[in-house]
């Protein structure tokens, strides 16, 4: 079973795959990307059975030109956005998300590409929600994808990262900085969707995996690794 | 002894019949500079020496022979073969001509070893026949012991006799060899140049030769091509070409150390002579009778070697031209002493050290030159 | 987890580099001494892949192999599957970015080559064939080398391209640079950081004994100058 | 939005450029000249950059030019800011990842020049410096050209470290490779296209109008072959 | 006309002292060929030939005092400057060792015009003086038409020239000269002979050259120094070092075309002969007395152009050796007969035409040979 992925899911699913292997013996071959080039990838036949995507608008696409099994794609994560900033770094005494960007001694944040990735524009409304877009668009530095932008902020030369909870919970980020939530109200939700590729030769155990992931056990992990598990179900 | 290793009856028999050459090209680099060619000639079996002055065009004509240049108009072919012809379209490759052609440059491959240079035209062998074959030619060349050098490890005239064996090795049709002797000592020169003509006896191809020293034209020469300035200006035996010049560039490559501008002062058709006197001063000479024009200029050649000097006034002898004159300087080079001589023009004679010691010639003493009339070159 | 991507990347380095080997000294023997007119573009041209960014190069290879170009659907009847997400497919998206890096360095140590040694050769009866493996390939093989050394290196560090095609499969096309972009993507550094050195220290290792062969002329080939 | 992009690349790869003249001639000399026994090792070395993933050699980079770093401290004390996400970050990590492209072919053919022409020169009374530049730079420049074209080529076409250390700000680090890559992360094809074809067609004018002028030799330091 | 551009007043003056070199240096490809170096001379300012045979060690040495090649030990110096002591740790870079050096391979850089070849060296000067120095001197050489094009279009002696300029045009403290003049005509050799003899006339400084030629040796020399195998085994004026040879190998360089291995008979201290018997016959030859032990063998030397020939037996002379042979051969070479007279060892002789036809010398005749005591050299 091959699984494509988006790359802020890295611990979470690794996670997954393992448990579930040892459930069931089905041993699940991850492959992570930006979920961008998934997408092309996809479209041009690559050999997934499943696709995590971080948004639900490539698995949208996929399900528009008839790649996917099934009709739309199902959500099987929400994302949070949080604000991390290096230890050392003067946050002053507010703890106020707002407060804490305006600081001085924040001179570049990092934020994934809001042209590409969800989170960068999930940024990019939550900083306009909160009124800083003018102030902050010129300390604005941008990453390929969250990953890149957290790598901005864990190695200082960034001061401050809008990325995923995911991120910040990682092992090399949570012992380097803290981090903020921001409000949930301030950026749309981050719907994570996932379909199945109709070219695949096991759909059956996709589905299988994908209900795994879905299922109360699968979602107490996404949990853990920092993923909110969507309403209505 | 000869080059016995190149008796190879494993390929096939080299053709045995002349080189027919007739060649049109121009170099230029630039628009002031350029180099005209313009030659024609056959060239029989055996040694054709090309002798000229340096830039004449030997090279610029041995490359269009190769083909590693080619000709703006003519034709280039080796007995029945056609090798190049300009109004045909014919151009066979350098590596289907079977020329085997030592450049001036030499171009020894660097990176392989004496051996291997020299057995790189012979891959048509196999190995043995290929190792016994480059033994016996470089022993013959004295470079046997170079066998695992590489080129840069050996001596300006080993590369030389590398470069020779290199391209005698090989079964060629025609030889070019461009001053294939030049670095080398005197004895070595000699056992090659043996060993050439023993090559040359048993192969029978066209061999053209290129010197510049008069020497070789006499030890390898049957046939020689004299050239100046892109052009053939005598062909013949090294006698007929060298010996008797009608021109005054070949006059100075043959050696005429004494060359006077004269008019025509009388014809003696009776005694086939004419009465020469020389620009300048006084001096009449006899020289043999030519149809030229009186009003023309002519010039006159003789060789310093043919002047005889008597210390009296000689009696009874039958040479025509006794010139009366004073020694202006001796000077001692090796067996030889070259005397000026001052009898109106300058004369450069040539005697041996016994001649001046018997006759007591010292500078100052006066002294009778005697040429015979058949000495006197006219050059046109 | 390293181990299989090492393999694979050694393998993927190696068998791009025979190709490169095959494609490009033609190809530098050409450019060094052909005498068209309008050589001169050809040399731009094979200058011009390394221009595109890798991931855009490997995305314009993922679409022309893909099933929707013609050349991918007749692949793809032809062998019964793809051209993509195959090693075979990483091997073309390599060759292809990697040939500027192959072909400029050989080509322009086959032009340096002294035009009178070929003629020697010529004269002594030898083909172009046998002149180029005799003459002009031990002669130029500095630059021969130096092709070889950065298509090897490049390769091996190159993963846009490969990602793209490839689509990071572990087992299959999960090189090893693949696999340390994962793990720092991952924000996993120690791990990255272990890879990587593996990676550095195989190569300088690789390279060491390369060049100090050809210092100690191990070959023969070298020491002429 | 592509115009700044293509004068800041332009800027990026004339510079990088540049400095790898500077800094690769010299290199290229001594590993071509010098007779030091371990030079070996040092000739591995300089291959070694491009055998890391871009990104990740971008990554290390920036960790080691960040505020973490000693260097990073003392450049920002120097200067008053980071070294990351500006110009000058750019021209470091590129010349870093280009070096091996550049120097390579310089050293190859500088290493298969005649000593005998640099003994002559010597002779005739002219120093190593004088001897460089008259006699081992014209005469290798075949190679110097090559190592060139590569560097700006690649400089061009790179975007994994220049992405990393410059953060992809539009008008001060952002390149026509990041900016062609983003369109097509952001599927948008169309105009991934026409900026994909631009910068090929910038390139195959200026690399023929290069190699046609060396054709031409309107250099007079190329006909003498 | 001589080389007057060479006067550069803004250089500064070239040093007037003599060379001294000390060099022992072997060089070695692989364990079984080795070439071992090891003389040991003084050349004061003027011309010093050396002459040797092909590998001797000519180049080496050169390249040695050049500063190309280290010598394993010894010392060079020029005047009071040392140029390399291996005891002391001294090497002056060959930058500034101020040594004019044209090398056998010319080494002319291939991508700059001739004159730009000629000026490399005189960046000292500005911009005018340099044109009008390298102006002259080319026009002297011959090769001012040639001055904008590249050596890759020029000719094999063209290229000597440009060369042999190129080193010239500097003012070197010592210059050296390996073959300048193999590639050219006999006419541009004597002008460039003529050329350097007025150069080393205004310049005394020591002028090393390397040659094959005799008659370069004596046209030139003050000094030789012959050398065989990497040493120095003779020296002197060329008289002394080609004419009085006493190894064999400077006897075959210097043209002894008959040399015997002869055993002594008898001793005439009262005569100042001795009598020496030919190896291998009964013949018996009155040399000049040696010291040598009776037991040795020793080897006798006699020039071809030194024997007389007579056509019925001499009387009244001086001469003690008078040989009767038999001519086997006549072989004429240019003006020059070689004969090949058995009177019991081969003995090859040269002699005029004209002697040949006064004599009326056929093959098969019955002739005596005269040969003077003082003509035959004893070689050690
Ligand atoms: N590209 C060129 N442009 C103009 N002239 C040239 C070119 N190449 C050669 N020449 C001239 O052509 C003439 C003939 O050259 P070539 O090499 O054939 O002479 P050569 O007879 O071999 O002389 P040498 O005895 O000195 O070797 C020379 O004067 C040379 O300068
Ligand atoms: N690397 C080497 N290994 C062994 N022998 C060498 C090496 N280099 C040169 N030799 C030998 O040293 C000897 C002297 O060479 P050198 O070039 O000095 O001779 P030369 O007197 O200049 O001869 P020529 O008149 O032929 O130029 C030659 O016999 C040569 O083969
Ligand atoms: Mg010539
Ligand atoms: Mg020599």
């Amino acid at each position: 079973l091959t699984v494509a992925a988006a790359a802020d899911l890295n611990y979470a699913l690794k996670e997954l795959a393992a448990q579930y292997q040892k459930k069931t013996g089905t041993a699940v071959t991850l492959s992570f990307g930006s979920s961008g080039n998934l997408f092309s990838q996809i479209q041009n036949g690559a050999p997934y059975d499943l696709f995590f995507s971080a948004d639900e608008d490539y698995p949208k696409r996929l399900a528009a030109a008839g790649l996917v099994e099934g009709g739309l794609p199902r959500t099987y994560a929400v994302g949070h956005l949080v604000l991390w900033v290096r230890n050392g770094v003067s946050v002053g005494r507010s703890h106020q998300v707002v407060d804490i960007l305006l600081q001085p001694s924040i001179k570049r944040i990092a934020i994934a590409n809001p042209q590409t990735a969800p989170y960068g524009r999930a940024a990019m409304s939550a900083l306009e929600h909160l009124g800083l877009k003018d102030k902050l668009a010129s300390k604005l530095v941008f990453g390929e994808n969250v990953s890149q932008a957290a790598q901005f902020a864990q190695s200082g030369n960034a001061q401050a990262g809008l990325i995923p909870l995911s991120l910040a919970l990682a092992p090399s980020m949570k012992d380097a900085g803290s981090y903020w939530e921001l409000p949930a109200d301030s950026y749309p939700e981050l719907r994570q969707g996932v379909v199945i590729i109709s070219a695949s030769k096991h759909k059956k155990a996709a589905q299988a995996f994908l209900d795994y992931v879905t299922s109360a056990e699968g979602s107490a992990v996404l949990r853990q690794y920092g993923f909110r598990v969507p309403d209505g179900r | 002894m000869g080059i016995v290793g190149l008796e190879m009856n494993s390929l096939p028999e080299a053709g045995r019949d002349g080189l027919r050459v007739e060649v049109r090209k121009t170099v230029s680099s630039g628009p002031e500079s350029s180099f005209a060619l313009d030659v024609h000639f056959l060239a029989p079996a055996g040694f054709t020496i090309l002798f000229g002055a340096s830039g004449a065009g030997k090279t610029t004509l041995l490359d269009c022979i190769a083909g590693l240049q080619v000709p703006g108009q003519g034709e280039i072919a080796i007995g029945g073969t056609t090798l190049f012809n300009a109004a045909s379209g014919v151009n066979v490759l350098p590596n289907r001509r079977a020329v085997g052609y030592l450049m001036q440059s030499l171009a020894l491959f660097p990176h392989m070893t004496v051996r291997q240079n020299v057995e790189y035209g012979l891959d048509a062998l196999n190995g043995d026949e290929r190792k016994a074959h480059s033994r016996e030619i470089m022993e013959s060349f004295n470079i046997l012991p170079l066998a695992e050098r590489r080129p840069a490890e050996t001596s300006g005239g080993e590369r030389q006799r590398i470069a020779l064996a290199r391209a005698l090795v090989t079964r060629p049709r025609v030889l070019l060899l461009d001053e294939p002797l030049t670095a080398l000592d005197a004895i070595t020169k000699a056992r090659i140049v043996d060993d050439l003509r023993a090559w040359n006896r048993k192969h029978q191809i066209p061999v053209l030769y290129v010197t510049h020293q008069r020497e070789e034209v006499f030890a390898l020469g049957e046939n020689v091509i004299v050239m100046d300035a892109g052009r053939v200006v005598a062909q013949g035996s090294p006698h007929d070409a060298l010996g008797r010049p009608t021109s005054e560039s070949v006059a100075q490559l043959a050696g005429f150390e004494n060359i006077f501008a004269c008019t025509i002062a009388a014809r003696h058709p009776d005694q086939g002579t004419m009465t020469c006197r020389v620009a300048g001063c006084e001096l009449e000479l006899e020289v043999p009778l030519t149809r030229l024009d009186e009003s023309r200029p002519l010039r006159i050649g003789i060789r310093a070697g043919d002047i005889l000097v008597a210390s009296s006034v000689p009696q009874g002898l039958s040479a025509r031209n006794v010139l009366p004159g004073a020694i202006t300087s001796l000077q001692q080079h090796d067996a030889k002493v070259i005397a000026k001589v001052d009898c109106g023009a300058e004369f450069e004679v040539h005697i041996t050290p016994g001649a001046r010691r018997s006759l007591q010639l010292e500078p100052g003493a006066k002294v009778w030159l005697v040429i015979k009339t058949y000495s006197c070159q006219v050059l046109q | 987890m390293i181990l299989p991507a090492l393999t694979l990347t050694l393998r993927l380095a190696v068998v791009v580099s025979a190709l490169l080997l095959v494609i490009g000294l033609p190809l530098a023997y050409w450019l060094a001494f052909s005498r068209w007119r309008w050589k001169f573009l050809c040399e731009a041209i094979v200058s011009l892949p390394i221009v595109l960014p890798p991931t855009v190069l490997g995305f314009y290879v993922l679409v022309a192999i893909g099933p929707l170009s013609p050349f991918g659907r007749w692949y793809q009847a032809l062998t019964g599957h793809g051209l993509a997400f195959t090693f075979e497919g990483l091997v073309v998206g390599s060759v292809l970015y990697s040939l500027p890096f192959a072909v400029q360095p050989m080509a322009a140590s086959f032009a340096a080559l002294d035009r009178k040694l070929l003629d020697a050769s010529a004269l002594l009866g030898a083909s172009r064939w046998r002149t180029f493996w005799r003459i002009v390939l031990p002669l130029g093989l500095p630059g021969v080398l130096t092709g070889i050394v950065l298509s090897f290196a490049h390769t091996l560090g190159e993963f846009g391209v490969v990602l793209m095609i490839g689509g990071n499969i572990p087992g299959a096309t999960q090189t090893v640079s693949i696999l340390i972009y994962d793990q720092v993507q991952a924000l996993d550094y120690v791990t990255a950081n272990r890879t990587a050195l593996l990676l550095l220290s195989f190569c300088f290792v690789l390279l060491a004994i390369l060049y100090g062969l050809r210092r100690r002329s191990a070959w023969g080939l070298w020491d002429w100058k």
